[in-house]
């Protein structure tokens, strides 16, 4: 392990940070302190700054005023390289990674085992498999890191970094796509390190995580330091309300919309029989009634992505039939889902939902834009008004309908995405991981804002690895395993997180 | 298993099969070319078979393409090089394998004299001498004392292109008549860049005064011809014309007072070239280099000669 | 805006060298507009046709390497089918050789499309298939000869006649311009070729016809190129399958970068192109005005080139500026390492 | 539940994944075998070996060009200047020993000198200057040729020059006139190329960077990997092909034109990309780009075989045998690979 610095002194000491952006000041003179061995939270909104921070301190970005000490010597990083090879690790908030070279590969990417100049693919390889194994996760570490989905990337890429011998260890929201299981095992993963002295940075919107890992937070609003506390003294509804700026009594967990109306007497929406895909997902029956909610759990790579795809559009359907309003679909793609008013919002924001050279506006109009055909465009005024509306119902910051999506934050460009398909007044609604990297302020308004919409006929059907979401919001539960859909609950009794767990443990047993 | 030679030669017993590894098709002077030799052959007894391959201007293609005339084992190969250096391996492995070289057309670097057995084509510099000495004899009494002249190169770095020039200004010099080259620039062999660069030439140095525009080819002339009229100038009138060629276009304009001096040269050689094929297949002796027939024209012949122009 | 400058500069330098008669248009005896400027302007018509329908088809991160063959084929059977007539100069006889033409050249781009979007071709490969048949197919037309169309042919008058002073190649440019811009920017279809060059798979889950739209773009591209091999036959009177439009593709992708529009897709600036085709133009009558040889084209163009490609990169400005701005002793970050979040 | 295994493994077996890759590669063999096979059926002489070996004599220098062109390629750049680099290394090569009299060896190390140092110089450009690769090549395109053209217009012999003789000296497999071949040294010198090519791209960082580089330049540089290094090293990788086939162009020749290789890259690009290299980048294969090449030359062999199209049907026909080449790769390589999703 690499020396500290006597305790007490800062690792990393950030001071009277300024960053502009065209347009934007991104962090406006921020302070931030990194003491040897603690684990640090950066807490804000979507769009406080907390990845800028990052970027700047790793060389991603220049700063235009302030000051870095790393171990009290002044630095200024010109590439996370640079910033790597000074001993600070970082896993940044989109997987990046190279998809197209295998999970080996990307693991040991620029500090391969070598034999004289040759890599040592053989060494590789296993040290991969024990890396991997280490943090629980049963991977092909040949195949191409494509082949895995995004949660199984983010896995990767923790991997690496934990991997990498530093004295920092960065991690921005490292959590947002993984299910409960490996958030154990990576929080295990971060206090073995910090026992070894590693100081870490977390960046999570999850609190319960925040507040069971983390020693002390750096609270961050709009590009300006609100203020540092010890965690221990920081309750959570006032840290809410510092990263917010109002009061936490907003935040009350939402009722379940779900039992104002009865939705078993309405007609079914979606009738999927026998749908399935051959090496993607085991063909299975499910019904989404009008009005409701119906939530997918599973573990990773269970096939909640690939069965809602089908249902969707995205991909074709090898077997079965599906029926909408009662009419059995045929010639079923993205474009006539659409058409006939299925939304869907994939789970990777970054590769297929937005267009990132695209501005906020033009992404959120781009599937009203397609089901009306390139002929006739929005008339500007009616799409400034939509555009504006929906900005201001999910709180996208900057408020900048004209901003190309590449500069907004992670949870904001989620929002843009999730705005494109409300606006089309879809008749079923499929969310794919939505709320991925998304604050809690606005995850409480996504929620009820699926709450309502449902209330006023709208179907969902969604996919979260939060169980406590998924059981919160949901009329009626799928539970997958090992792409075969194994259960329905639909009893209030049953829709619990134990149940679930339950059932796919059981389901395994059963089959 | 390579031990199958049954197709040596393709047959000798009913003809000659002859590979010929032709530039390409870049202009119509070189398709009559083609054609000339490929119809020629075709009516012709003696040759069973012509191979013919287009290198495309490429000088790398065409080595290739005599590689693959060896591995055939044709009896005779033809060549028109594309440039005059470089063939010395390609040659001598023909001549390893027994197979006579023929060159059409251009010729090649002196050195490698013994490696081809003739050449039959025309003399470009000879072309630019013409050109130069009808020049010299038409503005030998210029009123104005100095002869003020165009000039429309072909392709930069091509051998035609720097034979015209050189044998003509060498008969310019030569022979003391005073002159001034006004501007000389590529016009690639094409009528489009032969147009636009007259248009440039008329706007940067006008025609008033210019005595004198010498196109390397028919193509980037008659292009010229049309850039000038368009000026609102009498082509062959306000400024006399000399191209380098002779297509039935060319003769054409020649005939409408559109040009003043046509120096021929003659694609349609392919019986000529044929005649000399079988002889150098029978082994006899033939001259190293047969000059291809061509003529000069002048204002007076067009009409006449418009008739025979095969091209 | 530095393309524009760039030109500007290219013009001062063609007005020191000539006089102002560079840019001021004259009129001709037959009220023509002429002059230096202009004919610039009329000789790069075809290229800007091209280039503007390559912008076209690079926004969907494509390229197309055939417009050098299809301007050629488009050529090629308009003058083929008018000498084969009887009476080169009726009307009608122009119009269906244009039309035949057009018609020919617009499958041409729909195959290219089709092996794009519904075979999943690269565009490179795709379509440097028919950059090489192309010049075949248009040697087979004319059988390997240069046809040329009688001068009285109404033809000729795309090429070389004029329309209230302005020479008809600038005004079919200026239309088609128009067009595509209005097409583009009016209606929908800018966008949603923007969506498609910048994520194919996300437009796909948005439900964009992506594929219909890549078969369009590469329609419209060849249909730009023939149009182009009719002007440009038009001027000359003939169609020279093997040299007409060479290595235009390199000019036009050449002129739609320097306009600004990138070639990984999406953004794409139609006025940009144009400038950029305009510069090109000019540069190749800077070097005969400011009496370079022959030889120095290619090193001229290359120069200009590499300028107007610098003077882009916000990188190199910020780079040429920084011992101006500021003086300080502190390494600034090397500008290239920022991450835009691509 | 335990952390033992958090994941589900979908069943799916690891053969198959590591073998998807190199479908179109395999396809692209498969073809390429087919042609021959056609050609032996079709014309006399075809099989003789020296068939296959002319493949690698005329093609040695388009093969070198085209390796380079696969480290730029898989980066996710393009080079359009090797044509004309190419062409002026010829030319250099013939003024330095020609016309300034400097030993051929010494000439020999300063034209492969320049070409790196060019591949260098424009890859820098287009790192830190954010410039178009297409763009900043295109003015080495320009820029060379107009360069060779202004030190000598017209072809020059190396001729008298004995260090030229090098690299046409046979080496001899068999007896020629029955059934053996011959190859030239510089053949063997594309084929060291080739190696070398294939151990740097495979089993170096460097390699393994251009992969990841062009998988993904943004996250490569977020990894930490020395992106400024990969990408203005395989451009100098380029140059130094392209200068190293001039080179060879000179040896084969011992001659300098200076209208060579004109749309050599294209020829090049398009080698690369018939061996299934993906222009976008990241994906594909050096040996992949040798089977390029080799179809490249056997479908102008085919075309030299049949002997009796003119110059426009040689033309389409080239044409559609591509299109039916790279139909039926594509066909192949779609039935083989799984659809992801
Ligand atoms: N490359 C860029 N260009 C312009 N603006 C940018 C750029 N990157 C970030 N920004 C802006 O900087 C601000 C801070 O963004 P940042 O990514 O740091 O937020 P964050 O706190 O990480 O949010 P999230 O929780 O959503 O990830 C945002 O307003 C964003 O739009
Ligand atoms: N353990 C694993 N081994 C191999 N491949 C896996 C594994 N886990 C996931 N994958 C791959 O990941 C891809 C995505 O799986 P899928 O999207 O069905 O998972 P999911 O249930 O939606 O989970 P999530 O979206 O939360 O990751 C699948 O194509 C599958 O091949
Ligand atoms: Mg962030
Ligand atoms: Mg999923």
């Amino acid at each position: 392990m690499p020396a500290t610095a006597p305790p007490g002194a800062a690792l990393v000491q950030m001071t009277g940070i300024v960053k502009d952006f065209t347009g934007v000041r991104a962090l406006d003179g921020v302070d931030f302190t990194l003491r040897p061995g603690e684990i640090h939270a950066v807490m804000g909104e979507n769009g406080a700054g907390k990845s800028t921070l990052i970027k700047v301190l790793t060389g991603v970005h220049g700063h235009d005023a302030g000051e870095i000490l790393l171990d009290g010597e002044p630095v200024r990083f010109h590439s996370p390289k640079a910033a790597q090879a000074a001993g600070i690790s970082t896993v940044y908030q989109e997987v990046n990674l190279t998809d197209n070279l295998s999970v080996a590969e990307n693991l040991f990417a620029g500090r391969e085992p070598r034999l004289g100049p040759f890599i040592n693919f053989r060494a590789m390889r296993r040290k991969a498999k024990a890396l991997l194994d280490d943090i629980g996760i049963d991977l092909n570490v040949a195949a191409p890191l494509s082949s895995y989905s995004i949660a199984m990337q983010q896995l990767v890429a923790i991997a690496r970094a934990v991997d990498i011998e530093s004295k920092v260890l960065i991690l921005d929201e490292p959590t947002s796509s993984l299910d409960r299981d490996e958030v154990e095992v990576l929080l295990g993963v971060m206090r073995r390190l910090a026992a070894d002295g590693t100081a870490m940075v977390f960046i999570s919107h999850f609190l319960d995580q925040v507040y069971e890992i983390s020693d002390r937070m750096t609270v961050l609003r709009n590009g300006t330091l609100v203020g540092e506390w010890a965690t221990a003294d920081l309750p959570q509804s006032e840290l809410i309300g510092h990263m917010l700026g109002r009061e936490a009594a907003t935040l009350e967990q939402i009722e379940r919309a779900a039992s104002a109306h009865r939705v078993e007497d309405e007609e079914p929406l979606v009738e999927a029989r026998g749908l399935g895909r051959k090496g993607s997902i085991a063909p299975y029956d499910l019904t989404v009634r009008r009005g409701e909610v119906v939530g997918l759990a599973g573990l990773l790579g269970s096939g909640r992505t690939e069965t809602v795809r089908l249902i969707a559009g995205a991909d074709r359907a090898d077997s079965g039939a599906l029926q909408f309003e009662g009419r059995r679909v045929g010639g079923h793609n993205s474009r006539t889902a659409a058409a006939r008013g299925i939304a869907f919002c994939p789970e990777n924001r970054k590769t297929e939902g937005l267009v990132g050279d695209l501005t906020v506006a033009e992404n959120m109009i781009l599937a009203m834009q397609a089901s009306r055909g390139w002929a006739r465009s929005i008339p500007v005024a009616r799409r400034d008004k939509l555009v504006a509306e929906f900005i201001e119902k999910l709180g996208i910051r900057p408020a900048d309908p004209d901003m190309p999506v590449k500069n907004l934050s992670g949870g904001n460009q989620q929002k843009v995405l999730l705005a494109r398909w409300m606006l089309i007044e879809p008749k079923l609604l499929i969310l794919d991981e939505p709320t991925r990297g998304i604050d809690v302020g606005a995850k409480a308004d996504i929620q009820r804002l699926v709450a309502e919409l449902s209330a006023d006929g709208l179907s969902v059907l969604f996919v979260s690895a939060e169980l406590d979401e998924v059981t919160r919001l949901s009329d009626r539960i799928a539970v997958l395993r090992d792409r075969e859909l194994i259960a329905v609950l639909e009893s209030e009794a049953d829709m619990t997180t134990e149940r679930i767990v339950d059932t796919i443990v059981a389901g395994g047993r059963e089959s | 298993g390579g031990g199958d030679d049954s197709g040596d030669g393709g047959g000798s017993g009913d003809g000659l099969v002859v590979g010929f590894a032709q530039v390409g098709a870049e202009s119509a002077w070189r398709t009559a070319n083609s054609e000339s030799v490929q119809a020629a052959a075709e009516a012709d007894d003696r040759i069973a078979e012509l191979k013919f391959v287009d290198a495309q201007q490429d000088q790398e293609k065409q080595i290739e393409a005599v590689r693959n005339f060896i591995t055939q084992q044709v009896d005779v190969i033809v060549l028109a090089p594309v440039v005059e250096t470089g063939w010395t391996d390609v040659l001598q492995e023909a001549a390893d394998a027994g197979i006579p070289v023929v060159l059409a057309d251009r010729g090649v670097e002196a050195a490698d004299e013994d490696l081809y057995v003739t050449r039959l084509g025309s003399d470009f510099a000879e072309e630019g001498r013409k050109a130069g000495a009808w020049a010299v004899e038409t503005f030998a009494e210029d009123p104005d004392g100095t002869t003020r002249i165009l000039e429309l190169q072909g392709t930069t770095g091509s051998a035609p292109a720097n034979d015209r020039k050189a044998g003509f200004f060498e008969v310019l010099d030569a022979e003391g008549l005073p002159y001034e080259l006004v501007d000389s620039q590529s016009g690639n062999f094409t009528a489009e860049e032969g147009k636009a660069v007259m248009e440039t030439f008329i706007t940067t140095h006008g025609l008033d005064g210019i005595d004198l525009l010498y196109a390397h080819n028919d193509e980037m002339g008659l292009g010229a011809i049309q850039a000038i009229e368009e000026a609102g100038y009498q082509p062959g009138t306000d400024i006399q014309i000399i191209i380098v060629d002779g297509s039935k276009a060319g003769f054409q304009a020649g005939v409408d007072g559109k040009l003043n001096y046509i120096v021929e040269c003659n694609p349609v050689f392919g019986e000529q070239l044929m005649d000399v094929v079988v002889q150098v297949a029978n082994g006899e002796e033939v001259e190293k280099f047969t000059p291809v027939e061509e003529g000069v024209f002048d204002a007076s012949q067009f009409e006449a000669e418009l008739p025979n122009r095969k091209f | 805006m530095w393309p524009l400058i760039i030109l500007l500069a290219l013009i001062v330098v063609n007005i020191v060298a000539t006089g102002v008669d560079f840019i001021v248009p004259s009129v001709n005896e037959d009220g023509r507009l002429g002059g230096a400027f202009v004919n610039i302007l009329r000789r790069s018509a075809p290229l800007l046709l091209i280039a503007l329908g390559m912008t076209l088809v690079i926004a969907t991160k494509g390229i197309d390497l055939s417009v050098g063959a299809v301007y050629a084929i488009g050529a090629a059977i308009a003058c083929q089918t008018i000498i084969d007539a009887p009476d080169q100069t009726a009307a009608g006889l122009v119009f269906s050789a244009v039309a035949i033409a057009l018609v020919v050249t617009a499958v041409i781009g729909a195959w290219n499309g089709v092996m794009v979007a519904y075979f999943g071709i690269q565009p490179i490969v795709a379509t440097l298939i028919l950059m090489i048949a192309g010049r075949g197919i248009a040697q087979l037309v004319t059988g390997g000869q240069i046809p040329k169309v009688q001068d009285s042919s109404p033809f000729t008058e795309l090429g070389r006649g004029a329309f209230l002073a302005v020479p008809i190649p600038i005004w079919i440019a200026a239309l088609v311009l128009t067009a595509l811009a209005l097409l583009t920017r009016r209606t929908a279809l800018g966008m949603l070729l923007e969506s498609v060059g910048g994520n194919p798979e996300a437009s796909r889950l948005a439900g964009i016809r992506s594929k219909g739209i890549t078969v369009l773009v590469y329609l419209v591209c060849a249909l730009c190129a023939g149009l182009a091999g009719l002007i440009g036959a038009a001027n000359l009177g003939s169609a020279d399958a093997n040299n007409g439009g060479l290595w235009i593709e390199l000019d036009a992708i050449l002129a739609v970068v320097i306009g600004g529009t990138a070639l990984l897709g999406g953004r794409f600036f139609l006025l940009g192109t144009a400038i950029g085709v305009v510069i090109i133009g000019t540069l190749e009558d800077t070097i005969i005005n400011v009496g370079l040889s022959s030889q120095w084209q290619f090193t001229a163009k290359a120069i200009v080139v590499f300028v107007v490609a610098l003077l882009q990169s916000p990188e190199f400005r910020a780079w040429i500026l920084k011992p101006i701005k500021r003086r300080p002793a502190a390494p600034a970050p090397a500008p290239a390492e920022e991450v835009q979040a691509k | 539940m335990t952390t033992q295994t958090l994941t589900e493994r979908p069943a799916r077996s690891t053969l198959f994944d590591g073998l998807t890759r190199y479908v179109p590669i395999g396809a692209t063999v498969a073809l390429l075998i087919a042609l021959y096979l056609g050609g032996v059926a079709n014309y006399p002489n075809f099989d003789s070996p020296q068939v296959v070996a002319k493949l690698f004599i005329d093609n040695a220098p388009l093969l070198v060009i085209a390796v380079g062109m696969t480290f730029v390629i898989l980066s996710g750049g393009i080079d359009l200047s090797v044509g004309s680099v190419m062409a002026f290394s010829t030319m250099a090569c013939a003024w330095l020993t020609v016309d300034a009299g400097i030993p051929a060896p010494a000439a020999l190390v300063m034209v492969l000198a320049f070409g790196t140092l060019w591949g260098l110089a424009i890859g820098a450009v287009i790192h830190y200057f954010n410039v178009q690769p297409f763009i900043a090549t295109l003015v080495g395109l320009f820029l060379f040729r107009g360069l060779t053209l202004q030190i000598n217009s017209e072809d020059v012999s190396m001729r008298e020059i004995e260090f030229w003789q090098w690299g046409m000296t046979h080496v001899d497999f068999g007896e020629i006139r029955d059934g053996g071949f011959w190859l030239p040294y510089l053949s063997f010198v594309a084929f060291a190329v080739v190696i070398v090519a294939f151990v740097t791209l495979h089993y170096t960082r460097f390699g393994r960077g251009v992969y990841a580089v062009g998988g993904s330049e943004s996250s490569a540089l977020l990894m930490g990997l020395p992106v400024a290094r990969t990408k203005i090293g395989v451009y100098a990788v380029s140059g130094f092909c392209a200068a190293l086939a001039g080179v060879l162009a000179a040896f084969a020749t011992k001659s300098a034109n200076p209208l060579a290789n004109v749309g050599a890259e294209l020829d090049a690009i398009a080698a690369v990309v018939i061996g299934g290299t993906l222009l976008t980048g990241g994906a594909g294969f050096v040996l992949g780009t040798v089977a390029g090449v080799m179809v490249w030359g056997m479908l102008n062999t085919l075309i030299a075989f049949q002997g009796n199209l003119s110059s426009w049907w040689a033309r389409i026909v080239m044409g559609i045998l591509l299109l039916a080449f790279i139909l039926l790769q594509r066909v192949l390589a779609r039935s083989g690979e799984k659809r992801r999703t």
